[in-house]
């Protein structure tokens, strides 16, 4: 319970991080410097398909956890692993993004609107990157044998971090690729 | 005079002479059927559930009705339709967060068993999962909110027809509130959810309204329309001279009520919740525990 | 009576040997709450002695009109790390410091919830300090205040790598804290006496609660604005940058928004510890406990409402600024009632005027002066007038000084002969307590009056008006004696843990947990915690017992 | 007793919010006033509850236990209630007097727009082509519109008796409304931290007749008097030769760069550098051998001259009147 509690308590403080990060970009929306132009660069499709595989990771980590109570520590580590899997290739696809952006000569110091854009994605990616490793332990961890009783709290605690990323990806991605096509 | 009418789902009745023609806003008292519909329609709900009689909180529950019919039928309804913003906003604000509380607190204590089964199955649906009623609650202020929705939410934006969106509105903002003041005010005391996770609800609340509110209060001039249109019963010089309040001043104003005074409520909820479980006797049965309960078995 | 059975240290962490005796290295290898909490008391005091030599300095310049002791570049510098040491890595750790030592001793348990993480976010909170120190070898400390206004932290404008290593710093300081407010949190809530409720911790621990949810909640922007900051000065990014299209009002809305609830997490466990002393040496329970608490909670939930109310001479205009004056004014409330409540408690009482209850009663006036002056920037026209002035200066050393400052040495004297196991005489605990609030007084009272007749604040010198010469020569002396007497009391503290008599385990008779287990606590604070049945569980355990015997009369009253 | 207060009373009236000198800061030390007076009420009472429980309660030898009073609802209520009624009283005056003093510009054209630099302040009288710097005039009895910006950070209007302060934002425009009771000068200073030079920015407003200050403002729409001393013509060739005119507007020549102070009427300024030190010959001898020795910091970039380019470069200023 304490792991839980705890993981609770920084995914709050978290969410107000992330919470300020959108401020700024909104913020920034809002002034003449944002650039509506550099907007249209972005590839809504191709990054709202890497966006369902980031959802589609939730849905396998809540399958994972599953099979960790019901003591399936073989289904566990593949699920995990597929969770692995989805994740990586997110991170993949905001790679590509980013390789795209910055062949349109989209920087970080073009204009507020790449400044707030990578900031944004930028902080996602990389907890997505830290959910990855601390998975990828998780993986070890049940590889080693660690996660043969179904009585830890670990994976439970790194769910609600996993299912936290999603969700701010989620506020993310309806922030920054489809609200202003909504409302510009 | 006729499409003046359509600003509601049903002709209005002028109180006092024509609707928008009175000399004084102040005279600008309007009754609307589809309100009045409303009110009847939820008088009749209290009635039936307490078996046609009238029980201890009567006052309140009708009082939250004859606040929203003093909201929807006064000056203020006209300015919030033709001129203000901010008036607009108060009077989201005293249905979401006054009439709604008030019917919520003064459900009939005494019911019929099936009444007694149904109320008891909302409210454990509610305490249990007390984040769909916060979602209810912000939800909504959210979702009229969004411009497209609200500049929609006006007759102006309808060349024809019959507008039914004004009074969803209404219907949405007392639906919501309700649900969302059920898990701390609900009719079982049994089902509230636990005080303080009844100040984290009503904090997180307040963080979402005033997200909002800090929106509407830095956005640029010009993105809800309807404000910036033409003058419709000439009292445009009054309230934009006379009193003061520019197009900007009135957008400010509007998200600025959003957000202080709509958080001073749900601050003073937390506030009265603490307060109760401080100081309530040992042994005294506040609430059930919950679904949700993030401070495990010890509290 | 049950006795209970609380897990041992070494239980709750499996595979780490704890043994006496091996010197510094077992300090630095401590996951021990209390020897954590001391740590950061040490580090408070350290940054402390730095803080203020940087503060003396600054005095000295502004002893006399035109004085070019310091270079303009330097007194900026100067300035600014003093407001942040004194912010960062002084009055925070010191904070922490008594809510890791002592939460989990009054809430009976025996370390905090995640041992290691808690020393982790001290040494992390540490190397934040120095690396913020580092700077001044690395090409010049940060320059554009505390604060940091943009866009004077930016590159044109502020070119050395000074700000740089202050946002790194305050980064990993920032993230030390918001761990072990975490930490905090989950202790409270997780690992009380089974008997203890919510509704009967003790004062000290629910402002310690609170402030943690504070802490969480109020970090992070400061630490998104220091990102951004970083990313401005490092990758040429445009958040502050306002010829690229940034701006300069995002970052103090972000910088207040984590900036005045800051204030509140510096106040809030001063009120704690106040709250505790006035208790045990007025022998009655605090006047009001729900009010205490709730004015704590309303306090908290209020701090984020109020952000606004640094931003009154930015033009935001004045709707903007009536509806935070508003919230603004509201907060006064909840302040009022803890020093009405404080006064309650003394009402009727035995009062006995130990170096703690010396240090509480100032307190009430010191912090009743801070807090009306705070309240006058709360009323937009006066706010328009006295912002950024010396006026300023002398309300937030009020608040700072005379409100959590005064707060925590009432602390350092209450909580001492259990930290240490040793006694510090009274005498010379009350020749440190005039020396220091007549040193204080002496500094910052004037500068009321030299806001007022017209000094702005962070100048490194002015010009001969009349009345500036005597007013500034007055403070620096004051300061002077604030100075000596800081140092007095780090002689006598060296000199009672050296040489001091032993402290019993309950010296003043006192109602918390933490009066029960040995002076100072074994590694295992305790081994059974008799069951709790109201906020002064010590005192019910008294009141039960009628054989029971103080070790010792600990009361002279002088 | 008395004397001390009396004398704390003569310092206090002598203070600058205290003496207001437009009607703006009027309303401010009026509503300061009040304010005083309730604060020390609160002040006297909880100090003067203190003393009396300090004298009444403290323990004597052989005291019981107290009585273990835990709340007491009354007092309670009006812990709470009589602050409330304070807060609420000072508020609805806050709105009033924030009314009073800074309504919003709306369109008006400003009378002065003044922009703030690091470490000067530029003055420009629209409509009239005068520019001045750091000594602003204005007209007494008529309620004058000013416009701030910044060419660089944040910068704020100051001048203590004449009422509030207004922060100068890049990329934004505040305003500030002035109606000046009394002609005189009055001193104020940059009141927002603004870098190294932060305590030499200072601001001298010069509050004049009206028809005084028309004349003033007709004297300074002028072009620069033409040099008559062959040491001030030579001084013109060098200032124009080293690229003075680069930073330096002197209307009526070829300079007109807008990074330093105009130096159209530089002479005709008491002081020099932002109210660092008095407009001399000397001064000016300094400032332009080494600027960083005089003012560390400023923009203003060191020309190694000859002793004798220096002394016609003087000449030439210090005709600017």
């Amino acid at each position: 319970m304490e792991n839980r509690l705890m993981m609770f308590l920084v995914i709050g403080t978290e969410a107000i991080f992330f919470l300020s990060l959108i401020f700024a970009f909104v913020y920034f929306a809002f002034e003449p410097g944002y650039d509506n132009h550099t907007w249209q660069l972005l590839n809504i499709k191709s990054t709202g398909i890497f966006s369902v595989l980031l959802f589609a990771s939730s849905f396998t980590f809540w399958r994972a956890e599953k099979s960790y109570k019901k003591g399936e520590v073989k289904r566990l580590k593949r699920w995990l692993f597929a969770t692995i899997g989805l994740g990586t290739v997110f991170l993949f696809g905001q790679g590509r993004e980013y390789w795209s952006l910055l062949h349109e000569d989209l920087t970080i110091s073009k204009n507020n609107f790449g400044t707030s854009f990578y900031t944004l994605t930028g902080f996602h990616g990389l907890h997505v990157f830290i959910g990855l490793v601390i998975l990828a332990i998780v993986l070890k961890l049940a590889a080693a044998g660690d996660f043969d009783e179904p009585d830890s709290s670990v994976i439970n605690t790194v769910g609600i971090y996993w299912h936290f990323v999603d969700v701010v990806w989620l506020v993310v991605f309806t922030v920054v690729y489809v609200l202003p096509g909504v409302l510009l | 005079m006729k499409e003046l009418f359509l600003y509601d789902a049903f002709a209005g009745i002028p109180l006092c002479g024509t609707e928008g023609a009175a000399d004084s806003i102040w005279g600008n008292w309007l009754l609307m059927p589809g309100v009045l519909l409303l009110i009847a329609g939820l008088s009749g709900l209290y009635l039936l559930l307490s078996g046609g009689k009238l029980q201890k909180g009567a006052g309140l529950y009708f009082g939250g009705l004859v606040l929203l019919l003093l909201v929807q039928s006064s000056p203020l309804h006209f300015l919030a339709m033709h001129y203000l913003f901010s008036a607009h906003m108060v009077g989201h604000i005293i249905i979401l967060l006054g009439c709604a509380p008030l019917l919520v607190l003064g459900l009939p204590e005494q019911v019929g068993p099936d009444t007694q089964n149904i109320l008891a199955a909302v409210s454990k649906v509610l305490s249990q999962r007390p984040w769909l009623g916060w979602l209810c609650g912000i939800g909504v202020m959210w979702f009229w909110h969004v411009t497209a929705v609200f500049d929609a939410a006006f007759p102006a934006a309808l060349a024809t027809g019959v507008n039914l969106l004004p009074l969803l509105l209404t219907f949405s903002l007392l639906l919501a509130g309700a649900l969302f003041a059920w898990p701390i005010l609900g009719p079982l005391p049994a089902y509230r959810i636990n005080p303080l996770l009844g100040v984290l609800y009503l904090f997180t609340a307040c963080v979402g309204c005033s997200l909002l509110g800090l929106l509407i209060t830095f956005a640029p001039l010009g993105i809800y329309h309807h404000y910036l249109s033409a003058d419709a019963y000439g009292f445009d010089g009054l309230i934009r001279k006379g009193w003061g309040i520019t197009a900007a001043v009135d957008q400010q104003m509007a998200g600025l009520i959003m957000w202080v005074p709509c958080c001073f409520v749900y601050l003073s909820g937390s506030l009265y919740l603490l307060h109760n479980w401080l100081t309530a006797k040992d042994g005294q049965p506040l609430w059930k525990e919950s679904g949700l309960n993030l401070e495990g078995d010890r509290i | 009576m049950g006795k209970l059975h609380i897990p041992e240290p070494e239980e709750a962490l499996p595979g780490v040997e704890l043994e006496d005796n091996q010197g510094l290295l077992q300090w630095i290898s401590s996951v021990d709450h209390k020897q954590i909490g001391i740590m950061y008391l040490w580090m408070a005091l350290f940054f402390m002695l730095l803080g203020g030599l940087g503060a003396l300095l600054m005095r000295v310049q502004l002893a006399v009109p035109r004085n070019d002791l310091l270079s303009p570049e330097i007194y900026n510098q100067v300035f600014t790390m003093h407001g942040t040491t004194m912010i960062f890595l002084v009055a925070t750790p010191a904070i922490l410091g008594f809510s890791v030592y002592l939460s989990p001793l009054m809430i009976g348990a025996n370390d905090m919830a995640f041992p290691r993480l808690n020393a982790f976010s001290f040494w992390i909170a540490l190397c934040g300090g120095f690396l913020l120190y580092f700077s001044f070898l690395a090409g010049g400390a940060p320059d554009a205040g505390w604060f940091n206004y943009a866009p004077l932290n930016q590159r044109p404008y502020s070119p050395s790598p000074g700000i740089d290593y202050y946002c790194i710093g305050l980064l990993l300081a920032g993230s030390g804290t918001v761990a072990t407010a975490v930490n905090l949190i989950v202790t409270v809530l997780k690992l009380r006496v089974p008997s203890m409720s919510l509704r009967e911790l003790p004062v000290f621990v629910w402002m310690v609660l609170i402030n943690s949810f504070l802490i969480l909640a109020a970090f992070p922007s400061l630490n998104a604005a220091l990102a951004m900051l970083l990313l401005d000065r490092q990758l040429q990014a445009h958040f502050f940058d306002i010829a690229g299209g940034g701006s300069s009002l995002l970052w103090q809305h972000l910088f207040w928004l984590f900036g005045h609830p800051e204030v509140y997490i510096l106040i809030l466990p001063a009120f704690g510890i106040l709250s505790e002393v006035f208790q045990v040496f007025s022998r009655k329970p605090i006047f009001g406990y729900a009010f205490i608490v709730g004015s704590g909670m309303a306090i908290a939930l209020l701090a984020f409402g109020v952000w606004i109310h640094h931003m009154f001479a930015t033009g935001l205009g004045i709707t903007v600024n009536g509806f935070f004056s508003a919230s603004s004014l509201l907060i006064g409330i909840p302040t009022g009632v803890k020093i009405f409540s404080w006064l309650g408690t003394m009402w009727g009482g035995s009062l006995r005027f130990t170096t703690a209850m010396l240090f509480a009663t100032a307190f009430l006036v010191e912090f009743t002066i801070g807090g009306l002056s705070g309240v006058s920037f709360a009323i937009v026209p006066i706010d328009w007038q006295l912002t950024d002035t010396y006026y300023v200066v002398a309300h937030l050393h009020y608040v700072f000084v005379g409100g959590s400052l005064f707060g925590l040495l009432a602390g350092l004297f209450y909580w001492f002969p259990k930290m240490s196991g040793k006694i510090i005489p009274e005498k010379q605990g009350k020749w440190f307590f005039w020396l220091f609030v007549i040193g204080f007084n002496m500094t910052f009272l004037i500068q009321h009056a030299l806001g007022v007749l017209g000094m702005p604040r962070r100048v490194y010198t002015y010009p001969d008006l009349p009345n500036y010469t005597w007013m500034n020569m007055l403070s620096t002396a004051g300061a002077f004696i604030m100075g000596f007497s800081v140092l007095y009391l780090g002689f006598i503290i060296y000199k009672s843990i050296k040489s001091g008599k032993k402290a019993p385990d309950d010296p003043w008779n006192a109602y918390t947990l933490e009066w029960l287990t040995t002076s100072p606590p074994q590694l295992q604070n305790f081994k059974e915690v008799p069951p709790v049945k109201s906020f002064r569980p010590l005192r019910d355990l008294k009141q039960d017992n009628p054989n029971w015997q103080l070790q010792d009369d600990p009361w002279k009253i002088d | 007793m008395i004397l001390v207060l009396t004398h704390i009373n003569t310092i206090f009236l002598s203070l600058s919010i205290f003496q207001p000198a437009s009607s703006q800061a009027d309303h401010i030390a009026t509503l300061t006033n009040y304010f005083i007076v309730a604060a020390a009420f609160i002040l006297l009472v909880v100090t003067g509850l203190l003393i009396y429980v300090i004298l009444r309660f403290k323990a004597k030898p052989g005291d019981a236990e107290p009585r273990q009073v835990r709340r007491n609802k009354k007092v309670e209520a009006v812990m709470i209630g009589v602050p409330f009624l304070m807060v609420a009283g000072f508020f609805i005056y806050t709105i009033n007097v924030m009314q009073e003093v800074h309504p919003p510009a709306g369109n008006q054209v400003p009378d002065v727009i003044v922009t703030g630099h690091q470490w000067w302040w530029e003055a420009s009288y629209p409509g009239t082509g005068a520019v001045t710097a750091n000594e602003i005039h204005l007209p007494v009895h008529k309620k004058v519109l000013l416009q701030f910006s910044s060419s660089d950070v944040i910068h704020d209007w100051w001048v203590p008796e004449l009422g509030p302060k207004m922060d100068m934002m890049p990329g934004r425009k505040t305003h500030l409304w002035l109606t000046i009771n009394e002609p005189g000068v009055y001193e104020g200073a940059c009141s927002e931290f603004c870098g190294e030079q932060h305590a030499w920015m200072r601001i001298r407003v010069v509050a004049q007749r009206q028809d005084e200050y028309e004349r003033w403002l007709q004297q300074k729409s002028q072009p620069a008097q033409e040099p008559q001393h062959p040491l001030a013509l030579k001084g013109e060739a060098i200032f124009n030769l080293a690229t003075c005119g680069n930073c330096h507007t002197i209307r009526g020549t070829a300079a007109q760069g807008q990074s330093g102070p105009d130096l159209t009427h530089f002479a005709s300024r008491t002081e020099m550098l932002a109210g660092m030190m008095p407009t001399t010959e000397d001064n000016l001898r300094d400032w332009l051998t080494d600027p960083q020795q005089v003012k560390p910091g400023a923009h203003m970039p060191r020309f190694i001259f000859e002793q004798d380019s220096i002394n016609a470069l003087v000449a030439y200023i210090s005709g600017l009147k």
